[in-house]
């Protein structure tokens, strides 16, 4: 489904943060990517919502080619994958609900009651359901990070790409939020991780992609540890 | 997922099921309706910030208006201007009456002339005597020197400086006319403070139209920048650009409109404020002129142009601005 | 740690090793220095931005300044207008030259009494002749029926309408006078336009000036919300309330300066603007007046009150908007 | 030097976040804070510079009681105290190099040649010293946040607070980081560090306080694990 051949990504400094890299992951499927800080997997993550775009190589999407993307076909991409960043990126003035909710009005979903169904089942799974009334500054860090991960789901996207998930959760909570991506994936969406907790994502037992300096370096399927 | 599957990919999830025409246009007018009221209710809860944003726009509406108005008004005085324009008629000394009757219904036959004033040798002779303060002077004379004088008022077309000299010119070839003259001075006069007038109203308006264009751009552009990591987020999200965009379009339409609303109030105020000199000075020219407050026309552009300003304003913010922020 | 034990615990680290006085204030004069540049090269860099709200300050700066050079110029036309002041002497007929040398020795000597000017019954004559389109009419006189004619000019300080008539009373007492005549009227109106033109200058201004503070306040208001972060991560660091408030002082205080020069600039696009009907108008009045450039006191006026508007603007935006923000 | 004495806190929608929690941490004492997400950690270490005032009970540092410290005084409170956020905090419009000196130019330092001397020292100690005049968007996660732990120990400071600093950072970094706090305290500096990272933290063998609902549940001295 998601397939990157030899892309290489050299910013506008001339730091090259990508060399070269191939990877295919199919429909479904789940993955982890993992390598040192710096070592270029937000760099890779962020192709694929198109906030990046490759100095060499092609990057497609259902066998479409995303270099061909026009500018006014972005925003419709960018609705059939789900994003969860590194910071969270809530919107301070708005409620936790209306933060979830934000990607159905976006896709332009008005209906009251169906929209607040789907947002009260997105922060349930999360385990926020009685935070929907408070703005983010009232949240934890953690609480945070969650409501970033409901409000990626809400609108149930084909792809999920979830850049460092858990960096702000305790070791059970973040072992419940896999849980949560592996039930997501259950159901067919594609899900792409990058994470540092070697711990928490060998026990996964899914396939792990290490970056290091911007090259791929091991490939392994379904394999515990580095 | 086997819900999913059936799906085109690039339709937005959320649209899947739901593709009817009427169920479309009511979320169109749905999103709208959310947005206008949304964007009012973001403008009311920072109030007292927004405030200074209407002010300025209001004093920049409000300027123009009120000149507009001034000048408007001035303009419906014509009939007292219109003296102004007079050509006296010297008749030939001892004119009989009946050629008298005959060049009166001559010249109300002209279309270039207004109305007609006879005075008579005898009313010239009277006033003369008490206006050139010589009343006792005059007294040695024994016959009166003073011929019949027959004042004419060009029709309102006929009021420029050069089409009353061509009627003079005209007037004086006539065989009962003994000379004709004309204040055209005064009149040139005249047209150079109107000229003067409405450099200075086009001027200031054509400068304060352009700060009220600038100051809703300006805020509109101030309130893209504070709002950056919003609309960054809103394009993660994969909202397209009229998305991002509209709620600050509507956000220049309400300053457009309470900005009109308040150069309203204050043309108001200005007049009445203005009215007391105005009218003192009307006096002493023996016209009842007043002031009075902004006519309906007025008012109705102002709440026109208001909110067009506030949207055009708006549209040029956006249009750079917002393009330039893309996630990262 | 060993360094650090033997300093008072509240000083801030980096000044710890330094306390001379001089070094202080060299501190304190770097740090000035460096936030009044940094502050004018961030004006730079967003420079289509900011060159919105410079012109708007500008433009608001400029339409009362463009009034106050407009009036000043002709405030000091006083001379050409002194002769609306007149009253006219009318002496007695056939009176002796000695008696008229006396009357004109008498009168200089009076303080209220600017000019003289002595008309003869033979230039009076004359004059009527031309003027009043009567010269054949004339003819028929046998003698000269006028009187000679003495035009008075009150002082510059006498001539409010009220002084004016007082002069005119005790003028008509005077033996050789037979009438004293004054168009009170003109006088009157002349008062009345310029009563006029002081109230709306005064209103204009005093809108435009609050226009300026709300621009500069706003345009910094909006500044403060769009850095609110890093407003608040320098609190966070211990930056104190002046430390925070200083670089948009001197932002408030830049576009004032800007909108000073802007507005010098555009008040003499404007009078240039304006000068060719002014000079028209000028012209049928019998003056050479012209508009001219920017006088000196004008040109100061703006470039210190620009910035001191745009520095007041930024406080009370500071005043109030800073303190909100705290860390959370 | 820190003492807590029956703090409670409750935010202004009611949420008790912190409940009669007493503690004293000594002078050039290094501690560890734990516990599950929305324990209250984030809550605590707010008192400290005087973000979050407790609703009751006293915090004093260096017995001087925070409460009486009056509003005109809290910079120069701040300015002793070093902080690490969850989200690094950085300043976008400025190279990393100006981001790190900024503590420097608040307590009035503007001698360049001295301040440059310690941001490059500070920017050499977590490893990004050839990115100083880089901007934060051209940096990784994992590099923003090291370039927040170099602006807080920039000014030397007397204590340093740090809420989950190693929370975008690979293991081998993480250790690292640690080890920088460990010299920091060596040198005399009291540190506080809340983390999920249970393992390594234990590594550490230094006091641990886990908080839970916001109770102080328990307090270790140097052991490792839970
Ligand atoms: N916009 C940019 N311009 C220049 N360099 C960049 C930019 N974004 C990232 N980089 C550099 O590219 C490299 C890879 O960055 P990337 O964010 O992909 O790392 P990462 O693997 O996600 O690291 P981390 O675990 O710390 O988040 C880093 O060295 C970073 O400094
Ligand atoms: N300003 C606030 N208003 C209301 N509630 C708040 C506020 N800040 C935090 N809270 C709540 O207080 C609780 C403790 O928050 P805190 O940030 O201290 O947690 P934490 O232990 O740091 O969690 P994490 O590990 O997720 O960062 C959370 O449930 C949070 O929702
Ligand atoms: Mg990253
Ligand atoms: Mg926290």
């Amino acid at each position: 489904m998601i397939q990157f051949s030899n892309v290489s990504k050299r910013y506008s400094n001339g730091f090259e943060a990508l060399k070269d890299v191939s990877l295919h992951i199919a429909k479904a499927e789940m993955a982890f990517l993992t390598g040192h800080s710096g070592a270029g997997k937000s760099t890779l993550l962020k192709m694929i919502p198109l906030i990046e775009r490759p100095s060499a190589g092609s990057v497609t999407i259902d066998e479409r080619p995303l270099a061909q993307v026009k500018r006014r076909k972005i925003p419709a991409l960018r609705r059939d994958i789900g994003v969860i960043f590194q910071d969270s990126k809530l919107l301070n003035d708005r409620t936790v609900f209306d933060n979830v909710a934000l990607p159905l009005l976006v896709s332009g979903l008005h209906h009251p009651r169906e929209a607040g169904r789907r947002v009260r089942a997105a922060l349930d799974k999360v385990g926020l359901l009685q935070r929907e009334n408070d703005f983010p500054v009232y949240l934890s860090g953690g609480e945070r990070q969650r409501v970033g991960i409901a409000r990626a789901v809400v609108n149930r996207p084909k792809v999920l790409i979830a850049d460092e998930p858990t960096g702000n959760l305790d070791p059970a909570l973040s072992r419940e939020i896999m849980l949560l991506f592996e039930q997501f994936n259950q159901v067919g969406v594609t899900v792409l991780i990058a994470s540092h907790d070697l711990e928490l994502i060998g026990a996964m037992d899914k396939r792990i992609m290490v970056l290091s300096k911007g090259r791929l370096l091991a490939d392994q399927g379904g394999l515990g540890g580095t | 997922m086997a819900l999913k599957q059936v799906q085109p990919p690039s339709r937005p999830a959320a649209q899947r099921s739901r593709t009817g025409l009427k169920q479309r246009l009511r979320n169109y007018f749905a999103l709208h309706f959310h947005v206008l009221t949304t964007t009012l209710a973001q403008l009311g809860r920072s109030l007292s910030g927004n405030l200074m944003t209407t002010m300025v726009i209001g004093i920049a509406l409000a300027l123009p208006a009120t000149l507009h108005v001034f000048l408007n008004k001035v303009d419906n005085l014509g009939a007292s201007w219109q003296e102004s324009a007079q050509v006296s008629l010297f008749l030939k000394v001892k004119l009989p009456a009946q050629a008298l009757g005959g060049l009166t219904t001559e010249l109300n036959s002209w279309p270039e002339i207004g109305s007609l004033e006879y005075i008579s040798p005898e009313q010239a002779l009277e006033e003369f005597k008490q206006t050139s303060g010589l009343g006792d002077a005059l007294a040695f004379l024994d016959q009166n020197p003073l011929p019949g004088v027959m004042l004419v008022s060009p029709a309102l077309a006929f009021q420029t400086p050069a089409a009353v000299e061509t009627l003079r010119q005209r007037l004086s070839q006539l065989p009962e006319v003994d000379l004709a003259q004309l204040d055209l001075e005064w009149l040139q006069r005249l047209h150079g403070l109107i000229r003067l007038a409405e450099r200075a109203v086009l001027l200031l308006g054509g400068l304060l139209a352009l700060a009220v264009l600038f100051v809703i751009g300006n805020t509109i552009r101030l309130a893209i920048q504070s709002r950056h990591d919003e609309i960054e987020v809103i394009k993660l999200i994969g909202g397209s650009d009229a998305f991002v965009r509209r709620p600050f379009l509507y956000n220049g339409m309400w300053f457009g409109l309470f900005g009109g609303l308040l150069a309203w109030l204050l043309v108001n105020v200005l007049l009445v404020n203005l009215d007391q000199p105005v009218r003192q000075l009307a006096e002493l020219y023996g016209s009842d002129f007043s002031l009075g407050l902004v006519d309906t026309k007025t008012t109705l552009l102002l709440l026109v142009l208001g909110p067009l300003f506030g949207l055009l304003g708006a549209w040029l913010a956006t249009g750079r601005h917002l393009r330039a922020i893309e996630p990262s």
